[in-house]
């Protein structure tokens, strides 16, 4: 569906890789340690890395041309992003920037609204995020409480959004809101651009368990949207965003042609060599229960991969359906959490405590695996993606809902809105 | 499977289905329980004539695959076979002859290939743990025991590793040589025989297969051949418990309620579905690291078995629970699978020794 | 609130104690190997044993004096069970004969049935048994199907009962059937007594897994029974299956005032021995792995006695309500499963083959492992006893029924009945 | 905890409760994470004054308890500041208390008890890995690591294990003891504080506690007493967090229906109340064990630890998850929990070591 095969007007694959090959060498800097660095110094060079690929000529390879992309084929990105893994990348603009929310204008955008949008996000200038989730509302996203009430061209949006990454150093958002409450939930939403730095836009950034501050809270207080900000259709927004949420797994589980440069993942019980390096710093690889645990968090790491090529690989051919896509993700949370444990005991007495601001890597897996739930949680739940295997891709029935087919404003929506 | 197969495949694969079916019902299997044998050797050549163990066999010498790697083919039929828990020694012959075809003799092909490959035949191999050899002039005194060798009292030939001078080196036995003993085994496996095989034998020099001592890479090969086989074979038969498990659900009501519209249940399947995608997905990498003969395809085969074994049994069990009562008795097929991919889970290695070789290449060190 | 505790009028449980200690010393054989055996001659050996019991005046500890028992407190019962250890006891009876279905008639019985059946009982004589589960029903008990139409005095029952122990070896059985097809569900179920040898009763022995004949299916076609023997009031039959289930977590959990002797479980992953001993068969012993999963397995069983201990006390002391059962049931459950992984993984190869009719330690826990789930499944399967927990424990909201509160005959009742 | 409590062991766990929810909350808690110290000194000495120091005491020597065993009243208080994260030298005062009362010296009685039955002074337990010591004359010379001591560096006492001609041996030192450099660390919890001590220093006779190399079942008592607090602690904390978490799925609403109405989420709230109800069993047979020195002490010590250590980091988890996106933020509770049963878990012996030694205890052997 979303795959784009080569075509015979297009420049071959192999062309291509060869002058992609040249041009990275000759531009793009060696991959260093920062790449996963979740700092607006790291942010802002990566505006930068992307503009470097805009000024080469190949951002947006997969884009259509009248909007600023390259118009071809996935292979052609595949071939891309085999080349690029010697250097650093813009990699955190491929989600959500270039891979969900870009992916979603593409689909969804009016040619007005694809015209002034998408070249900035090619080059660099312009980076987005996608607001729906709300306080009082968990897995619930068409539970939405946010309001967008009409003004003639205009639209007044008050309400809160929150879990938007890195929304305080973002340019613009999508946002859903409720547009009808006199119909069932999911028939009276809307789905609107928001520029994220204007008036009654208040942004507060979320300390997590970790210490970073990327996850944000939004308020909004009579924010105002011209109609011509309107994704798709009035009222139809949860159309909008359940597409939205199939680019979102895509791009996630790095099967999305609209990303570019290897796709890493950020793997909160962290990588092979960090336990490994820790069964090393306790010496104990040699210890026959250890290397069963090494060899048990490698495999899963080695399994995440197939289980990646084989279900993106089928999304794009068409043999899986878009629901597949929570098979990864599902795997992957699955994959930090079982891979925290062994972290953790490998680790063993070492997470406890340190020299002062030296936790050295049992440190850093004890830390680590404080926020390993992040993973299950983020981009939708282990329990949403459960549902979603179930229901959508094996086909059975879906979860009894108490506020189907009612309207809105007469479903109950409980105690704890915080 | 390859989610994607060529259409050469994707028929081989539908006509080994339909064969399957006709031929290898499970009341079949349950019919062969008390055989010796295990399995019946008219259904065998007609699976041979089908090309069940001809794939690894370069067509000059009678063999021929549809793709450009025969394992690739094979193991589409090793995973229809375990999706009907199908008789038959399929890993044994094809890893045999696979053997044979690479490193033997011409008078080796002659007189082992047309057997095996027409059905008639049967080989065994008795895995890389080796007997004892001393050298006699030209001949070799072999003596100690190969232990759960699959098909062992069915073959007619048996590829046995021995140590020359400390040098791994095959040997291909007919089984009615003086001095051999095979001990047939019971088993968990209804239908699957294992034996001992006990040892005692002077050999000439046309028994050794390829080079004395220059079998190393051979037998790492064959051994990734037999785990790539039972991988197939264990995620087929998982496949169907799935399959079965879901219709079950559906059409079962418990308090007025499809039991498949229980979310605890549909959590359990959906964490089901994951694991066999993972397992089709690792079962898929080493079959196709394998065939290619990649770099890492120890690394990718030693993950698949560490992944599938216990993966398998686990899934298995939790569908027997899911379907209540009667996934215990005897009547019903469940447990027919469940003993299938235990014994798989501990032959050709088990998944512990599998992740101990994984934990060598990660660390550098042995244990 | 099963809990009775000696009173002054009682013998001292002291004196009762050594009284006890002096006849299972004069009386009962040691304690051999075959208690474990579900054999047919190991119950009639049972029979005996209880036999002895009885003319020793020592059944029945807690069972009321009028019908037959001694009508003394738990105290003694306790007291009379830690004696017992050493000695061959006839443990099978106590679940279901003793410990389920006599506790049911002591607690809903008539005058006159307790007086007719509860005697024979305790002599040893009459083994019981439940017949609730029904071939279609799984674990929905009061979806039952099988019907009793009454003819004056006479109840005619047709249907199908399955999951029975020993049905086929036992004497009688409390069956529960549909009375009333016009009211919701469990509001038209009566519990009969019936005698399962008599014309019209069928008893087919179903063949498990691992070769053992004991559960059986049995058949009625127009079996008759008199009136007189409904358990409880006609249409309240769930009323007294409910207690039933009370009394079968409680006597599965070893909790129950109305059984005596030690309460093994049958423990389908083989005891600690097994698994120990498949190390000492594999030399791995030494293994810094294998001595993990030894120490696991210990301490599950170290766990699961301690909270059997804790879950059962509460129970009599009414500090843990009556659904606290599902909680060690669970454990067990859960533990066999655990416990049945550990045992593959220290038999390794050993699983798979062994020579003609010798398995081995290594073949006897690979076999067990084919019927691991039995224990998870017989006697309310996991998923029952987890929303028992829940439900009732906690006291959480009930799972959403189809079939609440509309007749029976209008509710679906799906494709597979078998 | 115990089902069933004593009339007094009630009015203590109250009393207990009610002090903890006014001096103790978790808001004091992020208060402290500044803290060099990690308590509140002031409160500690209320705490103290309730029974917090003196339970393992005996009365002779200004101590005393309720109960037969003053353990089992003590893990009744460990349990209440679980639940609350209270911060406090508990484990490591009461440890040091309990070695003094019972083993030390006159002198040290009187040196050392009252400032640790009123709160004004701290102790730390140095755990039983040994320093080195050699004899000089009448005095041992000293000098070795003690890693990751809990309150090292706020403690006004030191009790260090040595081994003296290879037998080991407790000595008591003064924090401010010449020749003993303690390190603060960083750590996971946000007031539970260690250090590392270094020791070079050579001691009188006098630091001797009980007889130089008899200490060996004293230290392994030490030790279980240690975990038995820990468990105590860890299964308050999960009690906590099961409760808040239950609390938290009956207020919130999802597609229009309570969370707590979900199957899957219904079944590990009941899976998890197993564990906590399993963990609460284990826990409370450790400290009935080790109270009434019972012969298999240290069996149902390790087994404690081997069980509640991975269940309680498992089960707090499983309740973020079940909390949403709010369980992974700075502001909620939720990671004060885990920190905690993170670091119980890692301390005083990993579940690994734990199990390693109940290995020994079952195979006979060593590894």
């Amino acid at each position: 569906m979303i795959e784009t095969r080569a075509t015979d007007d297009m420049e071959p694959v192999e062309d291509f890789r060869a002058r992609a090959r040249a041009f990275l060498e000759a531009t793009m800097p060696p991959l260093g340690d920062g790449w996963n660095d979740r700092s607006d110094e790291r942010r802002d060079r990566e505006r930068e890395l992307q503009a470097l690929l805009w000024q080469g000529g190949f951002a947006g390879i997969c884009f259509p041309k009248e909007y600023g992309g390259l118009g071809l084929s996935q292979e052609h990105q595949r071939a891309f992003t085999a080349e690029s893994t010697p250097y650093d990348m813009p990699f955190s603009l491929n989600v959500p920037t270039l891979g969900i929310l870009a992916a979603t204008l593409v689909e969804f955008g009016t040619h007005d609204q694809k015209l002034r949008y998408l070249p900035g996000i090619l080059r660099g200038e312009e980076l987005w995020v996608q607001f729906l989730s709300e306080p009082s509302g968990g897995s619930d996203l068409a539970g939405c409480l946010t309001r967008a009430d009409r003004d003639g061209d205009v639209f007044m949006l008050n309400g809160s959004k929150i879990w938007s990454s890195a929304a305080y150093a973002s340019d613009y958002a999508m946002c859903l809101a409720r547009t009808n409450w006199d119909v069932p939930k999911h028939r009276g939403l809307t789905m609107f651009i928001m520029k994220i730095h204007q008036p009654g836009v208040t942004v507060e950034q979320i300390r997590q368990v970790d210490g970073t501050l990327e996850f944000c809270q939004e308020f909004f207080d009579d924010v105002q949207i011209p109609a011509s900000d309107v994704v798709g259709e009035i009222d139809d927004g949860w159309t909008v965003a359940s597409r939205l949420l199939v680019h979102e797994r895509l791009a996630v589980g790095g099967g999305s042609p609209y990303t570019s440069g290897a796709s890493f993942g950020h793997d909160g019980s962290g990588t092979d060599t960090t336990i490994l390096d820790a069964a090393q710093e306790a010496g104990t690889t040699r210890d026959p229960h250890v290397r069963q645990l090494l060899a048990e968090a490698h495999v899963r790491q080695m399994v995440g991969g197939q289980l990646v090529k084989r279900v993106t690989e089928g999304m794009a051919s068409g043999a899986l359906p878009p629901p597949a896509g929570s098979v990864i993700k599902l795997f992957g949370a699955t994959n930090v959490m079982r891979r925290s444990e062994i972290g953790l005991e490998i680790a063993g007495a070492g997470v406890v405590a340190w020299p002062a601001d030296s936790p050295g890597v049992a440190g850093d897996l004890g830390r680590a695996s404080l926020s390993r739930q992040g993973v299950s949680l983020g981009g939708g739940s282990n329990e949403i993606q459960r549902n979603i295997i179930r229901e959508r891709l094996l086909g059975r029935p879906r979860e009894a809902a108490a506020d189907r087919d009612i309207p809105y404003r007469d479903v109950r929506r409980g105690g704890s809105a915080s | 499977m390859e989610l994607q197969l060529s259409e050469e495949q994707d028929a081989f694969a539908s006509t080994t289905r339909r064969f399957l079916a006709a031929e290898c019902p499970t009341t079949a299997v349950r019919a062969l329980e008390h055989e010796a044998a295990g399995f019946d050797r008219a259904v065998w050549a007609q699976g041979a004539a089908l090309g069940g163990t001809s794939l690894l066999v370069p067509e000059s010498l009678g063999g021929g695959c549809f793709s450009e790697h025969g394992l690739s083919d094979l193991v589409l039929a090793a995973e229809e076979m375990g999706r009907v828990l199908a008789a038959g020694p399929l890993v044994p012959v094809n890893v045999v002859a696979e053997a044979i075809a690479h490193h033997g003799s011409e008078e080796q092909h002659q007189r082992v290939l047309p057997g095996l490959l027409d059905g008639s035949a049967v080989a065994a191999w008795c895995g890389p743990a080796p007997v004892r050899a001393t050298r006699d002039g030209e001949s070799l005194v072999l003596s100690g025991r190969c232990s759960t060798v699959e098909a062992g009292a069915q073959a007619d030939h048996l590829l046995v590793t021995a140590l020359v001078d400390d040098q791994p080196t095959q040997v291909l036995l007919p089984a009615d040589t003086p001095g051999v003993l095979v001990t047939p085994l019971d088993g968990l496996d209804l239908v699957r025989r294992f034996a001992d095989i006990d040892i005692s034998a002077t050999v000439g020099p046309e028994a050794v297969v390829g080079a004395v001592g220059d079998a190393g890479p051979a037998i790492e090969h064959q051994g990734h051949i037999a785990c790539v086989l039972q991988c197939a074979e264990t995620v087929g038969a998982m496949d169907r418990v799935f399959e079965m498990t879901l219709e079950y659900l559906g059409d079962r009501y418990s308090f007025g309620r499809p039991l498949s519209s229980y979310q605890a249940l549909k959590h359990r399947m959906a964490d089901d579905k994951m694991h066999l995608e993972s397992c089709h997905a690792i079962a898929t990498a080493a079959a196709r690291a394998v065939a290619q003969g990649s770099p890492d395809a120890d690394e990718v085969v030693n993950a698949a078995k560490v992944w599938i074994g216990p993966h398998a049994t686990e899934l298995v069990q939790d569908c027997i629970q899911l379907h209540g009562g009667i996934g215990v008795t005897w009547e019903h097929d469940l447990h027919l699978y469940l003993r299938r991919v235990t014994v798989n889970r501990a032959t050709y290695g088990t998944p512990e020794e599998h992740a101990e070789r994984i934990a060598r290449h990660l660390t550098g060190v042995t244990a």
